[in-house]
């Protein structure tokens, strides 16, 4: 056994950290280190700079402009990112879209769209959910019916995260009601500004506007759109979650949070004295500490364990439980250590200390990570039926 | 022994659960969230035309005599409408320390208008690090003339910007922590250096940071003794941590109802969600914290009058403590429930969420009450 | 609302406060205190003297041998019956077998059983639960077969706590296979000489014999020890839930408890200052007595519901789940406080402070109250359909 | 970075676990269970031959010269089997404490026959209110001669009854909670003034309080520099606590395991009760708490060695404050989904439980580490 990196990967370390302290611009980092929320200009911006040291499609291979690293350099990489406060990015195009191309694309659409991808000319965002299926996947209904070349397009699609600032949406679609349910579905690519789309906001229990609703009217689509063959959409859309995650947990960004959270406790006082100094507060923030390494090693072992070229099991199910666990716990401790100032709400700056101004904000939105992209109740269920076997018919 | 409302109880809770069935609805409310500072000036004349704004204060005063009872029957209806209106910081907070420690003529000057609903208070206790600690107190008083000259800075003073007059906390002599030393003085919002910068709370209420400049105040402006405001002022803040409880038992309560209404409609794989046995269980786990809440808002409303004060402290800490984790349960799983719907404005559900986590760092934390009653209860022994 | 007593009810605690002053000899109330298991003798002495002053079957009326007490009365009497440390009783036949006796029994049954019971000649313990029956009562197997006027019993049961102590059973049985499973059921009186019968011990988690298995084999009942009709044994087992239960979140004995934990606390020592000065053990102590306290309104709540004449709802579900959740946490806290004296088992006096002696036991005893008695799952389902309407088919 | 174990390391583990298998089922463990002290000299002739007692020391020494991996392997399959010999106490605790800070004359005397399993040590170091503080030493002992003179009362003394010697801390000097002036001595159990008072612990092993009245031993008992033993001290017992934690993450694995099979098995109203989804979830719970002390113990085993003492304890606090936590969840529940068979003596269930309630109190409870953890972390800011 042996927790050390390689001294090719303690270089490739230094040199990710050099870059991020000479190139985040000040702005990005300062809302970054406070969790306010970016805009898409500055996420642009932010992702073309990336871009330009070839850093911004980590997980892509060579061929389509990755920079072809092994799974512990994009884990260093994303630790790096972190520890930097730099901006995650919210790259349906990279993470989602990018693969699923790759895999199931036409050479016609992966030479259009993946540059596009790259370069930020495009921005992507998902339609999978709808209003009646929530965890129900399979269960959507949005129509897509065959009418010469094209597709026409009924129905509605909710939570598009970030749908506003999209110009392309990927879709799940019904092209057929025969059969399974699972089996009528197809993966559709389509033009946001094509008549018929409209774009609601939702705005969150945090006050911002991160989420929509999309409505199709008669949509005209391209068949060339399809990605994949009429009806494997199911197939296409599971492919990314048997993709290998090693950053599901978000442990490199908690672990900036952690450090975070702990600045604030020895940097404000309550009653003449540090927060730091009070020692409950000082255990729940090393209870904390000793939750989210936890969850770090079981993440390296899911990292060793995939670098050694082993199948992911059920780790991102475990991952994505544990680690959306400890992003809860860190964001109640910062409305904790907030005191009275947990209270105002989107106030201009000057009303209490910086670092607090976001922190009710931050904790109420992240009650969605253990709704979104598969509830806790349904990763439980995984985990009961596919690791534990507790399968009854 | 029994715990049964008198007619008259009853007559105003029936009245309270009336106006939010009939005028506080969820979308009335966000017209009402819509307004300055989240305060309807016709709700306000409406509480004042219905008595309401009177309750706590004796028939002398010119209210209706009611007590603590009265008060949780009146903040239990209004938190299961989220009641937007500063009545726990104008009312029971201001207005009952007014009511318990002001003078003859301070009454006479303030109460009328208070329950006539023309003026409202607001009670500037915390500061920047004084947490939820009102013994901790750094604004000075110093004499001058017949009066005082008071400076320093309030800090997230509830109901600031729609106040009309302040009551400060600020220290004629003793250490920053000491107990001892701590006057309150009644000031005017408009008074030269007063400079009030306001903002919107998560609940949707207001609230404002209060800076004093050299404040002048008469000699008349001190509400009780020099340097024996703590006392009132503790006693204030407990009762109204005993409001708020009730304010947050009535949204547990309906965040909870709702959740289960929730529970056996929404359909997933084909089924009501409400068949699936962990998301019964959870719920059940929502109904017994609500239930056992209830217990403790009944407990506190009964001896938050103990005449003796570590008595009053400790049932009021263990009250919040209490409802305080049982409220962020409620407030966290009514949400993760619902699922995405549950995480939007549009539904009242993360309404409630907001109104408890409001609740849970208000008068201070369930671990500033934990720490209190336990020191509290170690001392006793 | 009004949460004094009145001032006879006032005088009646002062009563049974010196009372039990001058009644309970001190060796029970030494061990009832360090929570050490009493043998049979002494409660058998300690009933026997209840008995004499009229208070033991508390809760029977006037016409059986009962005080005739009001349901304050009896909350009050429990209240101090725990603050003197006398024994709660393991009164089967008080508690459970006399009120049906009461309800269903024949004249004769309750002539001849109700005053044994009250002189403590007899000791009943229950024969409810299977082998293979747990939470699902009603599937019970143990057969009695008429033959002229007799019953022939065979089958088993389990959990028959203090069937050794026993010279009675009271039983549920299977006197037909027809109809519902609930239907086929009756409630049958039988001696424990009766040959056929054997008892064998089971050996709890605590190291003590508390359970047993009882066997039945060709065991033959008079048909007059039926209790009820036949076939209406399920009726007469749930006439008990439904009955009045001012005590099953057992209020009266945490709060002795509590009380013993906390002046454990201030008089044994850590690290040079008494345990009660650890903050963190401190808070922990504070949090159950909260928690406790809540418990002492809600179950306040029921009794003057019950005072008023109101009919028993879902309270003793919710009194038994928030009961046994604060009995498990204080005996947590026994071991928490008892530190490395948590690990002698059942070890001579002198190894440590007396009051850490059987902490632990303790603490692995109280697992069972999470699950005799309708576990806590069962009574989460019986809120969830019969008080949320969470009722689905 | 891998975390494969060597060829050696499978081949230890996979001969525990043959020995668990083939030699410790349940039913032979009830029968050690029976015997004096829980201890079986049978079988702990047979971790000599095997080899096992030799692996925390140096070849040199006369061991295999393994890590503290190779000691997890070998605990972690005793805890599945819930081992009753004094592996922890004599070897990993005591052992490793003289392999690490004896002189070459003391290593020489002790570890062959400790190796051969001749002998078994203890270490006596817990004081009736030390609690879990190896600092806080009351214990005294006084030059005479070339030697010294101890007296004092060890509590609770894991191993005290089997023990041919103890290693004994005594002050030379400083004030009862002071780090330094702590020495290490090592005392022949049967020495004069030697009283040991044994008896059985909740998990089937022994445990004993050791009376010292004016004990006199040589110059050459003194393991370690006079007054300097602490440090020796706390890094044997932060190396033991990890080799405890290796045993709870066996236990609670079994305890996981067991219960999913349960639950695939019994049936109620019907069906397997492993189909009822609240039970379901809470065996994921039981899942996922396991993996993540797999986690926990491994993160420990990297970094107890590491030279910075504040490092090691912060790593391994962490561990037992984490796997504490999991072990009393895994225990409670369980039982709890077992039912009322977890509650007996009969079912291996109460076995782990009373194993893993051990645990949760030995060498620091939960909250003692999440103290100690938080108070480092504090003070390294």
């Amino acid at each position: 056994m042996n927790i050390d990196f390689s001294p090719e990967e303690l270089a490739f370390q230094q040199e990710v950290r050099s870059w991020f302290a000479e190139n985040l611009p000040a702005e990005l980092k300062r809302k970054t280190e406070l969790g306010i929320m970016l805009s898409k200009d500055e996420l642009v911006v932010w992702q073309r700079i990336l871009n330009a040291q070839g850093w911004l499609v980590t997980g892509w291979p060579k061929e389509y402009g990755g920079p072809d690293w092994t799974p512990t350099q994009r884990y260093i990489f994303d630790m790096e990112r972190a520890r930097a406060n730099a901006p995650i990015g919210l790259s349906m195009g990279i993470i989602m879209l990018g693969p699923v191309l790759m895999a199931y694309g036409t050479q016609e659409q992966k030479d259009y769209y993946l540059p596009r991808i790259r370069n930020c000319e495009d921005w992507w965002c998902q339609g999978y959910s709808e209003p009646g299926a929530g965890s129900d996947l399979a269960s959507l209904k949005t129509m897509a019916v065959s009418d010469g070349d094209d597709y026409i397009v009924n129905g509605s699609k909710i939570w598009t995260t970030y749908g506003h600032w999209a110009n392309r949406i990927f879709c799940l679609v019904r092209t057929s009601t025969e059969g399974k349910k699972q089996e009528g579905i197809s993966f559709l690519l389509i033009d946001m500004d094509t008549p018929g789309l409209e774009v609601r906001p939702i705005v969150s229990i945090d006050g911002e506007h991160h989420l929509n609703e999309t409505f199709f009217t008669d949509v005209r689509v391209p068949k060339k759109n399809l990605v994949g063959k009429e009806g494997q959409g199911w197939t296409v859309a599971k492919y990314l979650l048997t993709h290998e995650r090693t950053t599901i947990a978000g442990v490199a960004d908690s672990k900036v949070h952690m450090a975070n959270l702990k600045r604030m406790a020895r940097e404000n006082g309550a009653n003449g004295e540090p927060l730091m100094n009070d020692p409950s507060l000082r255990q729940k923030l090393a209870k904390a500490e000793i939750n989210l390494l936890a969850l770090e090693y079981t993440n390296l072992r899911t990292l060793a364990a995939t670098a050694a070229g082993k199948a992911p099991g059920p780790e991102s199910s475990l991952l994505k439980l544990d680690g959306t666990a400890v992003q809860q716990q860190l964001s109640e401790l910062g409305v904790e250590l907030s005191g009275q100032y947990a209270w105002p709400w989107k106030a201009d700056d000057g009303v209490g200390p910086d670092e607090f101004a976001a922190t009710t904000m931050r904790y109420a939105f992240t009650r969605a990570a253990t709704i979104y992209g598969g509830s806790d109740e349904v990763q439980k269920n995984v985990i009961a039926k596919m690791v534990l076997g507790l399968n009854f018919k | 022994m029994h715990f049964n409302l008198s007619d008259e109880q009853k007559l105003i809770r029936n009245a309270v659960d009336k106006f939010i069935r009939n005028d506080y609805s969820f979308d009335a409310r966000k017209k009402v969230l819509a307004l300055e500072n989240g305060f309807s000036p016709e709700h306000w004349r409406q509480f004042a035309d219905m008595g309401w704004l009177g309750i706590p204060f004796s028939e002398d005063q010119g209210g209706l005599g009611g007590g603590v009872v009265d008060i949780v029957q009146v903040m239990e209806a209004f938190g299961t409408g989220m009641v937007l209106e500063p009545y726990l910081s104008a009312i029971v907070l201001a207005g009952g320390l007014i009511a318990r420690g002001g003078s003859a003529a301070q009454q006479e000057a303030l109460l009328p208008a208070l329950i006539g609903g023309e003026k409202l208070l607001a009670v500037a206790y915390t500061e920047r690090e004084s947490r939820f600690n009102p013994a901790d107190v750094q604004t000075r008083a110093e004499k001058s003339g017949d009066g005082y000259l008071i400076s320093g800075e309030k800090a997230v003073v509830l109901g600031a910007p729609t106040a009309d007059a302040l009551i400060v906390s600020a220290r004629t002599g003793g250490g920053r922590l000491d107990t001892q030393g701590i006057s309150l003085f009644l000031v005017d919002s408009k008074a030269p250096g007063v400079e009030i910068t306001g903002y919107r709370t998560m609940d949707g209420g207001c609230a404002g940071n209060v800076r004093l400049n050299k404040v002048q105040v008469g000699a008349d402006a001190l509400i009780g003794g020099e340097g024996a405001g703590f006392a009132l002022l503790d006693e204030a803040v407990d009762h109204a941590t005993v409001a708020a409880c009730a304010d947050a038992l009535g949204a547990m309560q309906s965040a909870m109802r709702k959740t289960v209404e929730y529970l056996k409609t929404r359909k997933q794989f084909g089924v009501p969600i409400g068949s699936f046995q962990a998301l019964q269980h959870r719920a059940v786990d929502l109904f017994t914290a609500v239930e056992a809440c209830r217990s403790m808002v009944l407990m506190a409303s009964l001896k938050v009058t103990d005449k003796d004060p570590v008595a009053r402290r400790m049932a009021v800490s263990a009250a919040k403590q209490f409802v305080g984790e049982k409220a962020r349960l409620v407030a966290q799983q009514a949400v993760q429930m619902h699922g995405g719907i549950g995480m939007t404005e549009e539904l009242d559900i993360g309404h409630y969420f907001r109104r408890l986590t409001m609740f849970c760092a208000q008068f201070g934390t369930t671990d500033y009450h934990l720490k209190r009653y336990a020191d509290l209860m170690a001392a006793a022994a």
